[in-house]
């Protein structure tokens, strides 16, 4: 789908009207508050889905742990009663969510440690890779996405938005392992997966060595993703390109520069940025398949090996990560929206 | 020329504008154009594809044989040719594509429309329950769906559905917002049309614009999914899809193995699908849609 | 509309006779303007050789339909005609003709020079920027003002509009519709330009705002020697405000001449059917007898042959189909495009300094 | 003595890409194959096998003796053994190893199927350790239990988690576990001090890589010196690549389907819903006799597989077992088809047989869809068996759907696999009425397999422990009653396929010698036994590529850049 | 064109067509925060056949007032009479007078919708009450020529968008037509027209008034235009009316200040000095307390309510709503009541 549709959901509605709070309250604090409840309580329902959703999962994961393997029924038990899977569905449930309070996600099936622990230990590279790749597609997106607006039918925009679109197209895990068969193993380039080469020492060459293995996987996700930034950004400026106050700007006697930079913009950035912001949080899910593909140790990766099992626990919790990314991404957006366009505030 | 007859002909004309319209926009024509090729090879497919030819055990080349004469596009490891399963393949993909968009677009615009037009509280918790479905992760949620279903063509099709209609409400509420804001709305009202001549007669006809420009656009975005859960090892495994037949590739080794026509064809097929739906989709809205239109 | 500009297609005509030349006391001389617009594959002239002149300090009122192009002659004037428009023509602006600068001095005519207040004040300001910052800009940018400087000259212009200083701080959206067209107009004048355009300042106002508006800018252009521009499709305002009228139909002048003579006795059907439009309450030939024109404005696209105002026209005549009147002298100081004023002699062949209205003034 | 601090310059290193990462270290925890294979270097256990034969051989233990009830056994352990810390290794270690394991239910997690007989175990002296059993217990030359140190384990608490990676990891092993990145890499190195000859090579890694793709192409580029469990695609790509030796291995593993005869208790409550037709062993001979073994292999397998005889793949020449000629169940159609109108299975108007119960012969077959070979048999199988008129609902299922369904006897035919260890006991044992579940949902085998007959021979061989040849007969006689019953239905033994690089690994033990594999060995001979090659130098620090790849992307980077800009100033100049 | 005298309504004691009686609206901000009166108090009476201006600048209430009187808004006080009968609120009731009483909307492009054909935009009202009848294209035909668009065939199916504005309003016309109603109310029914198209429009709401004897309540802040077609206007200020008479009375001798006002800016009013109210129009959510009017009133600022006495009971005491009837002029001003008072006595 064209990043523009995308962009239609994407300025949170509640964000656009200007909010008038009950007397008493400052007008701000009651926004704040509206989003934050709000959010809150999306948490809330996440939690909940995430429970029961991967609690019908047919398969007994013990079981699935456990095939192949020689294993007694008492052994099997155990691991079952470790697990709590032997408590009824309401104790289950209220375990569920006073762990979730505390952060406590339970123990992991197949690893054994508390998925916390592995989360808190997967989400650096995931943020890394997620981060990057988000930076660069944006600032790389917006800067096309402006220029095709704005000369918008010129070969250029024509050539530019026909890469993106073509990009975006491309299934990410394909065009991921293409790349891996053609800079990493046939041209040698970049390593073909992982974060890290073993036994490299020293801040920086520890540095560089992370940097060359996120080559490919960021590129990957770049190509995937800018597309969507770009064309946002470009109808956003057409947006704007047709406003009046352009035309005041230009007979103000501007350079033509000058109205792109300083006015056209600011303007069309406003719907861009909430919609980065609220990409953002896809994102994070997003790199699920890139992960996978380029075998990045993060949160990602850990999502499929723990599908695989299936791990319910590591699922259960990322699930609720992933869409809690979302939510926080949706509160930032609508946080930051009003601070950047003026006619929100009030 | 009766009036029934007129207003054909007044409407013929007025598809024939958009169709130039369209035509104007060689993007959508590419895309059209190699739709059109796809589509015709997929429904054609069982007129030169007989069914040994996608049968393990009766397929006649080699294990892995490279492209050559016969194989254009070479074999997979039953000797099947690779041109014909990406022909074949086309089939689901498509019949995905198509089926889940329609599932979630005709969800998204029955709630988007009712939650437009009623705003107020019903309205509210409607937009309330699709935010909150927006928020959950489409790829992880369709990858919950197709794990908790049995593993078959529908339950793909739901998943994908199921998950992408948010996108969908949201964009046809704010186009009814739009709508409703028009003064005929109130005429309407005023004539003393209800809720539901309001909804069918006037805000359904000037949403279905979007609608179906989104529907050319979710049929990409559909495409990719299913590729993506085939991926996944989520597809289902009886049929020859193009997500499929990547996967079968991947556990092959193939990428590795040097077999690039085993991987290579499929993810082409997709990435021209899917492109040419969102040409054709963008080109559709430039058409349909008049702001943009009049921007041209 | 599309901002990205581009030179003129054509390079302005030479001038017809040196004669023609502007004396130092025309601030604004329009020769033959004409514009179209490239769309759906043909063209529509949307301005048909226009011309007309301004001298310092004096007023012009240009009334006609929508659509019969006079944002479009007020755009040109600046260049700010969108990539699709194709120019010919002169625009002289202080002896300087517009359509063949180059694109510095074009920068520094803009606002400097001449500057327009928009129609709708709602879009022309830009949403997300401080009204102060906005009027400040122009100063900037051609007065080289130091930003201190240009603030207080903003609180300056806005006390001159009527508007408190703290209004500086204000965002758009948090002025009324007549505030911000206040704002436009404190804008317009940050320059100190020699010419203002005003394109339809006070349509979608409140009865009573726009009297408040009419009567600012009347003040404020009074006494400074800023000529000024006035386009407004209600031809009563224009005939209160301006010393002159030039009345407008399918991109074309078909009247010109002293506001009030104009206003009270047209002599082309259309400006006297347009004067008509707007009844004088009290007077009791229009008490329950409202008036107009049967038909349709016309469509640029498709004008029909002999005078464009044929097929609305009251007192059409058989040489009307024949003849596209040219403007014509039609009385003291007035000219308009009607058969009724051409010699009946006067076939299609133009009058000598065709569509001049200025040749023909001061008969 | 701690390791050799290996410096990170000049050290030979050898990288094997790994599929999965760890899921402990704690040798009481740790089921995957990665972590036991790390286990088996970084412990000693109390016997190996044979790198060639895979015989029991001497470990910690350097001899052993058996009472004559079989009951108590007394392993002598070496003397000098030392921990890496330097602490002597004694009986006392391993006896508190084993006991444990049998108090505690937490280091029981992995392991406690080893000790679920003993009665007690006890270190008479330092180098004396006694274990008495409750019955006799063939697999008491095969406890692969790694050892641990009691003087830094019994102050753990809670055994269940404790992760045992505090590195370097006190250990006995011929290597010392040092670094754990997670899911990224775990390296091991050389312990100098080693009773048998120290390792050659100074330092091992795994690199965790779950894309087979990647793996390979990471060969290819030299990032890793092995990678394991290749794609008959790619062993055969590999081949002809230079620098890259494929180790093709006959497997240890089979891969068949069972049939559901009825799903019963061990009481005979029967339950589940299989399809009763399969009740009848004609139809379930039948139905092997309509799939081609030698198909599946070139297909599937690329030829890198042998069609299966007996239950105990033909690795272990010592147990396995061919089917006679007058015995064997081969491919053919129209045999089957035969033996069907016989049996009264008369074609429905589609073409689908209806048992003479009158139900359709409409079977549902689960698949695993972790499993690449078992999807594509599946895929086969439908064809085959729909040629002798049977139609498959071919149910293609995550594992656990899969384990649901044979754990409430809901299927008809289901894929299996097991990998068969050098002592076939525990794949036997699996197929007696004793593995029935005792109730509903219970289950601990893989078919609801039942036959008095299975079970004599089964006890049978379980006491020949001290007559290797009688017990081979016995063990082939219990897969003749499986073979001809067709419920256990063994389609394969695929071979495990390889492929290390030369220029870094001059040699490498392969187990069994020759013919065996590389990876998952019972022992630590490959890695430990591996020679460098004379210029390897695989994996130390960044690597030039590193710097011109960054170079390539900086490069990239500031192109765009320029071009940028020059499109800007172009802009701008033609608007001016 | 008729005169003067032939205008009915205005004297005849009948039952009004259509009334606001007391008629209150108000309109809850969002989060409750403010209620803006739109409507505050209005008594209006629309007598058979006759035409009601109903004039006041931006933001006075009154679209707010003729929504109210179709029932497309609830009042909150006051009740709408239609034929002496309140109006109920339930669908049914809705629905039986909106095919009676008819909205003409100031947008003639917005009021139609672009995807249906002049046909089915006239036929739509017919179709919601009466279903698709076979006399169906009669109705529309003759609507559309009492529209004055002729011949009637021609237009059936074209789209608004291939209409001139002129036409489109004509279309909107005939839409409200199709259905006889006995009132119809035209909102700003002119203001987005050319001028020279408007008076088209005009004339013909003055001969459906003449030839069919409609009643008319014509919403505008255009004085031009009531003194082109009314026959009685009601002046507006901030949700009140607070000037009713004729429209000679109103529009050629204004008592109100406010009038007064509004008339003193008109471009080619013969006033010597229009009186321009300061500042913005005024808040519906901030009505002043006394008179209304009172903060922007020029008599009360130049001292003439002083020297009348008045200026204390403008600021204190409301003046109050004013009868809806026509039958005489009424104003609601204290100054006016007093100046008025002063010389008769
Ligand atoms: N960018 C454009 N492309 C094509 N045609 C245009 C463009 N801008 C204006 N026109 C056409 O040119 C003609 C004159 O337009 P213009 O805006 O000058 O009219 P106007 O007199 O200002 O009308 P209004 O009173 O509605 O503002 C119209 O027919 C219009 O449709
Ligand atoms: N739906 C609404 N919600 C809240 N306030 C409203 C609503 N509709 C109207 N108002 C307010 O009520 C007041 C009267 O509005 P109304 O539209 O009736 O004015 P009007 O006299 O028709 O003005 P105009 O001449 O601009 O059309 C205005 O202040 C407006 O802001
Ligand atoms: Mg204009
Ligand atoms: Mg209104």
């Amino acid at each position: 789908m064209a990043a523009t549709e995308k962009a239609g959901t994407g300025r949170p509605a509640a964000g656009t009207r200007p909010r008038r709070g009950r007397p008493g309250l400052h007008p701000a604090v009651r926004y704040l508050g509206g989003r934050v409840l709000t959010a809150l309580v999306s948490l809330l329902a996440v939690m909940v889905t995430s429970f029961f959703l991967f609690r019908v999962l047919p398969g007994d994961p013990v079981a699935a742990l456990t095939q192949g393997r020689s294993v007694s029924v008492d052994q099997l038990e155990a691991m079952r009663r470790d697990f709590g899977l032997d408590q009824p569905l309401p104790q289950q449930f209220a375990d569920y969510c006073l762990g979730m309070l505390t952060l406590d996600f339970g123990m992991s099936y197949q690893y054994r440690v508390p998925v916390a622990d592995l989360i808190a230990e997967r989400i650096g590279p995931t943020l890394l890779l997620a981060g990057t790749g988000t930076v660069i597609a944006a600032i790389l997106g917006l800067v096309l996405g402006t220029r095709a607006g704005w000369r918008r039918g010129s070969l250029m925009d024509r050539v530019d938005t026909g890469v993106a679109l073509t990009l975006w197209s491309v299934p990410s895990f394909w065009l991921g392992l293409l790349l891996i068969v053609l800079l990493a193993s046939g041209a040698g380039l970049f390593p073909t997966s992982g974060m890290s080469s073993p036994g490299v020492e020293g801040a920086f060459a520890v540095a560089l060595d992370v940097g060359h293995h996120m080559v490919l996987p960021v590129a990957t996700m770049v190509a995937v993703v800018y597309a969507q930034y770009m064309m946002i950004m470009r109808s956003s400026v057409l947006d704007e390109m047709g406003s009046d106050y352009l035309t005041t700007a230009r007979a103000k006697g501007l350079r033509d520069s000058v109205v792109l930079r300083r006015h056209a913009v600011p303007n069309a950035l406003l719907p861009t940025v909430t919609l980065i912001f609220l990409n953002l949080g896809r994102v994070v899910s997003g790199v699920i398949l890139i992960e996978t593909v380029f075998a990045w140790p993060g949160l990602g990766s850990l999502f499929y090996s723990g599908l695989r099992v299936p791990d319910l626990p590591i699922v259960q919790a990322l699930f609720v990560v992933f869409a809690g990314s979302v939510i926080v991404m949706n509160l930032l957006a609508d946080l930051v929206y009003p601070l950047l366009d003026p006619r929100v505030r009030t | 020329m009766s009036r029934a007859a007129l207003a054909w002909t007044r409407r013929r004309r007025a598809l024939a504008g958009y169709a130039r319209a369209f035509a104007g926009n060689r993007g959508g024509m590419a895309g059209l154009a190699v739709l059109a090729l796809i589509g015709l090879a997929a429904l054609a497919a069982p007129l030169f594809i007989d069914a040994d030819a996608l049968s393990l055990t009766e397929a006649e080349g080699g294990r892995f044989q490279p492209p050559g004469p016969g194989y254009p596009l070479g074999t997979d490891a039953f000797g099947r040719s690779v041109l014909d399963l990406v022909v074949w393949g086309a089939r689901i993909s498509l019949t995905v594509g198509f089926l889940a968009a329609f599932v979630s677009v005709a969800l998204g615009t029955l709630i988007g429309v009712v939650a437009g037009h009623f705003g107020g509280w019903p309205g509210n918790v409607l937009m309330r329950v699709t935010d909150w479905f927006a928020v959950l992760p489409a790829l992880v949620m369709a990858v919950a769906l197709a794990a908790v279903m049995t593993r078959s063509t529908l339950t793909i099709i739901i998943a994908i559905g199921v998950t992408a209609w948010p996108t969908t409400a949201r964009v046809v509420r704010a186009q009814t917002l739009a709508v409703e804001a028009r003064p005929f709305i109130e005429r309407a009202r005023a004539l003393g049309g209800g809720h539901a001549h309001v909804m069918l007669r006037h805000v359904l006809p000037n949403v279905l614009p979007v609608v179906l420009a989104q529907t050319t656009l979710l049929v990409a975005e559909a495409i990719l999914m299913e590729a993506t859960l085939a991926f996944l090892g989520l597809g289902d495994p009886g049929t020859v899809s193009w997500g499929g037949i990547i996967q079968e590739a991947r556990t092959a080794g193939a990428i590795s193995s040097g077999i690039w026509w085993y991987m290579i064809p499929p993810g082409v097929a997709i990435a021209a699908v899917a492109l040419s739906f969102t040409m054709c989709g963008r080109a559709l809205e430039g058409v349909l849609n008049p702001r943009l239109r009049e921007r041209r | 509309m599309n901002p990205t500009e581009h030179p003129p297609d054509t390079p302005a005509p030479e001038p017809a006779d040196a004669a023609a030349r502007p004396g130092p006391d025309r601030c604004l001389e329009v020769d033959g303007l004409s514009v179209s617009y490239r769309a759906g594959g043909g063209e529509i002239p949307a301005v048909r050789g226009v011309s007309f002149d301004l001298e310092p300090g004096s007023k012009l009122g240009v009334a006609g339909e929508s659509g019969c192009g006079k944002s479009t002659v007020a755009l040109a004037l600046l260049r700010l005609l969108p990539r699709s428009a194709r120019i010919s023509g002169r625009v002289l602006l202080d002896g300087e003709d517009v359509l063949d600068m180059r694109w510095g001095r074009l920068r520094a005519v803009r606002w400097a020079g001449a500057s327009i207040v928009f129609q709708g004040a709602m879009h022309s300001l830009n949403p997300v920027q401080r009204v102060g910052d906005q009027i400040a800009e122009p100063l900037l940018v051609h007065g080289g003002a130091a930003p201190a400087q240009a603030r207080s000259q903003v609180v300056e212009l806005l006390e001159q509009v009527g508007l408190p200083a703290w209004r500086e701080r204000s965002y758009p959206h948090e002025l009324s519709g007549g505030q911000r067209q206040r704002a436009m107009i404190a804008m317009a004048l940050a320059c100190r330009p020699r010419l203002i355009i005003a394109d339809e300042p006070t349509t979608a106002l409140d009865v009573m705002i726009q009297a408040q508006i009419l009567r600012l800018i009347d003040e404020l252009v009074t006494g400074r020697d800023i000529s000024m521009l006035m386009i407004s499709h209600d031809l009563s305002v224009l005939a209160e405000t301006c010393d002159r009228l030039a009345v407008m139909y399918a991109g074309r002048i078909v009247e010109e001449g002293p506001a009030d003579a104009v206003f009270a006795a047209a002599r082309h059907p259309y400006g006297a059917a347009l004067s008509a439009a707007f009844p004088r309450v009290g007077d009791p030939a229009s008490r329950r007898a409202p008036r107009g024109l049967p038909g349709d404005p016309p469509d640029p696209a498709e004008l029909p042959s002999g005078c464009s105002f044929r097929p609305r026209c009251p007192e059409v005549q058989e040489r009307c189909s024949e003849v596209d009147p040219v403007l014509w002298p039609a009385g003291p100081g007035r000219t308009a495009a009607c058969v009724q004023v051409l010699p009946p002699e006067q076939d299609t062949r133009p009058p000598p300094g065709r569509d001049r209205a200025s040749e023909t003034t001061g008969e | 003595a701690p390791p050799a601090a290996a410096e990170a310059e000049g050290a030979d290193t050898l990288t094997i890409a790994a599929s999965q990462p760890v899921d402990s270290f704690s040798p009481f925890l740790a089921q995957r194959l990665i972590s036991t294979s790390i286990h088996r270097l970084a412990y000693d256990y109390l016997t190996n096998y044979d790198p060639r034969t895979n015989e029991p051989i001497p470990g910690l233990a350097e001899s052993w003796t058996t009472s004559d009830d079989g009951l108590t056994w007394t392993y002598t352990i070496r003397d000098g053994a030392t921990w890496s810390d330097g602490e002597p290794l004694t009986a006392e270690d391993a006896a508190w190893t084993f006991t444990t394991m049998m108090e505690d239910e937490g280091a029981a997690t992995a392991n406690g199927n080893f000790v679920a007989n003993f009665e007690s175990v006890e270190a008479v002296d330092a180098t004396t350790l006694k274990i008495t059993l409750k019955e006799p217990q063939a697999t008491m030359l095969a406890l692969d239990v790694p050892i641990v140190p009691k003087h830094i384990w019994k102050d753990v608490g809670d055994y269940s988690s404790f992760d045992n990676d505090e590195f370097p990891v006190v250990g006995s092993g011929p290597f010392v576990i040092t670094g754990h990145k997670p899911n990224q890499s775990i390296t091991l190195e050389a312990n100098e001090d080693y009773w048998r000859d120290p390792p050659k090579f100074d330092r091992l890694v795994f690199r965790y890589m779950p894309e087979r793709d990647a793996q390979v192409e990471a060969l290819r580029a030299g990032e890793v010196s092995f990678v394991s469990g290749l794609t008959p695609a790619q062993a055969d790509a590999l081949k002809g690549t230079e620098n890259i030796t494929v180790n093709t291995a006959s497997g240890k593993r089979f891969q068949g389907f069972t049939i559901n005869p009825g799903a019963r208790t061990q009481d005979g409550e029967e339950f589940g819903d299989g399809h009763p037709a399969l009740e009848d062993r004609v139809l379930r001979r039948a139905i092997m006799r309509a799939i081609d073994k030698d198909e599946i292999v070139e297909s599937v397998y690329g030829g890198y597989a042998e069609a299966a005889g007996g239950y105990v793949p033909a690795r272990y020449d010592t147990y396995h077992w061919t089917p006679d000629a007058s015995q064997r169940l081969d491919f053919d159609p129209d045999a089957a088809n035969e033996m069907l109108d016989e049996a009264g299975y008369e074609r429905g108007g589609n073409g689908v047989r209806v048992s003479p119960g009158g139900d359709p012969l409409k079977l549902r077959m689960h698949v695993h869809n972790d499993r690449p070979d078992y999807v594509a048999m599946g895929k086969l199988l439908v064809e085959r068996l729909a040629d002798i008129g049977i139609e498959v609902d071919n149910r293609t299922v995550d594992p656990g759907v899969l384990s649901d369904a044979l754990y409430s006897g809901e299927y008809d035919l289901i894929f299996t696999g097991w990998t068969v260890n050098p002592d076939p006991d525990y794949v036997l044992g699996i197929h007696t009425c004793g593995a029935l579940p005792t109730e509903p949902g219970t289950m601990r085998s893989d078919a609801y397999f039942c036959d008095k007959d299975y079970d004599r021979l089964y006890e049978q061989q379980l006491a020949a422990y001290d007559d290797p040849e009688g017990r081979a007969a016995t063990v082939k006689k219990m897969q003749e009653i499986l073979y001809e019953e067709a419920v256990v239905n063994v389609l394969t033994y695929a071979d495990t396929l390889e492929a290390y690089r030369s220029d870094q690994i001059a040699s490498i033990q392969v187990q069994p010698d020759p013919g065996g594999n590389i990876w998952g060995q019972d022992g630590h001979w490959s890695w430990s036994s591996a020679v460098p090659a004379a210029d390897s130098r695989a994996g130390a620090a960044v690597s030039p590529w590193a710097l011109a790849g960054l170079g390539a992307v900086v490069l990239v980077a500031l192109g765009g850049g320029v071009y940028l800009l020059r499109r800007r100033a172009a802009t701008a100049g033609d608007r001016e | 064109m008729s005169s003067e005298a032939d205008a009915p309504g205005g004297t005849e004691a009948a039952v009004p067509v259509l009334a606001a009686e007391g008629l209150e609206v108000a309109f809850t901000g969002r989060t409750g925060r403010s209620t803006a009166r739109a409507v505050d108090g209005v008594d209006l009476e629309i007598g058979a056949g006759e035409i009601v201006a109903l004039v006041g600048e931006s933001g006075c209430g009154k679209s707010t007032l003729a929504r109210a009187l179709l029932g497309l808004v609830r009042p909150s006080a006051g009740r709408v009479a239609f034929h002496g009968l309140g109006l109920g609120y339930r669908p049914r009731e809705l629905k039986e007078v909106r095919r009676r009483v008819q909205l003409v909307l100031q947008d003639p492009t917005g009021a139609l919708n672009p995807r249906h054909t002049v046909y089915e935009a006239v036929a739509e009202g017919r179709r919601i009450h009466s279903g698709s009848t076979a006399d169906e294209e009669e109705h529309v035909a003759k609507a559309l020529a009492r529209a004055g668009l002729r011949p009637p065939e021609r237009f059936f199916l074209r789209y608004p968008h291939e209409l001139s504005g002129g036409q489109r309003q004509r279309v909107a016309i005939a839409g409200a037509l199709v259905l006889q109603p006995e009132v119809i109310v035209a909102d700003e029914p002119v203001a987005s027209l050319d001028a020279s198209v408007r008076g088209e429009i005009l004339q013909l709401l003055l001969r459906l008034r003449d030839d069919h004897g409609l009643a008319a309540l014509v919403v505008t802040h255009d004085l031009g235009l009531a003194w082109n077609i009314a026959d009685r206007a009601a002046v507006m200020y901030l949700g009140r009316v607070v000037e009713t008479g004729t429209v000679e009375e109103v529009l050629a001798a204004p008592r109100h200040p406010y009038t007064q006002a509004l008339l003193s800016v008109l471009p080619e009013s013969g006033a010597a000095e229009p009186q321009i109210l300061a500042g913005e129009p005024p808040d519906p959510t901030r009505i002043p307390g006394g008179c209304r009017f009172h903060v922007r009133c020029p008599v009360l600022a130049s001292g003439a309510a002083q020297a009348a006495g008045v200026a204390e009971r403008c600021r204190s005491e409301d003046p109050g709503m004013l009868g809806g009837s026509g039958a005489a002029a009424q104003v609601a001003c204290h100054w006016a009541h007093a100046h008025e008072a002063e010389p008769a006595g």
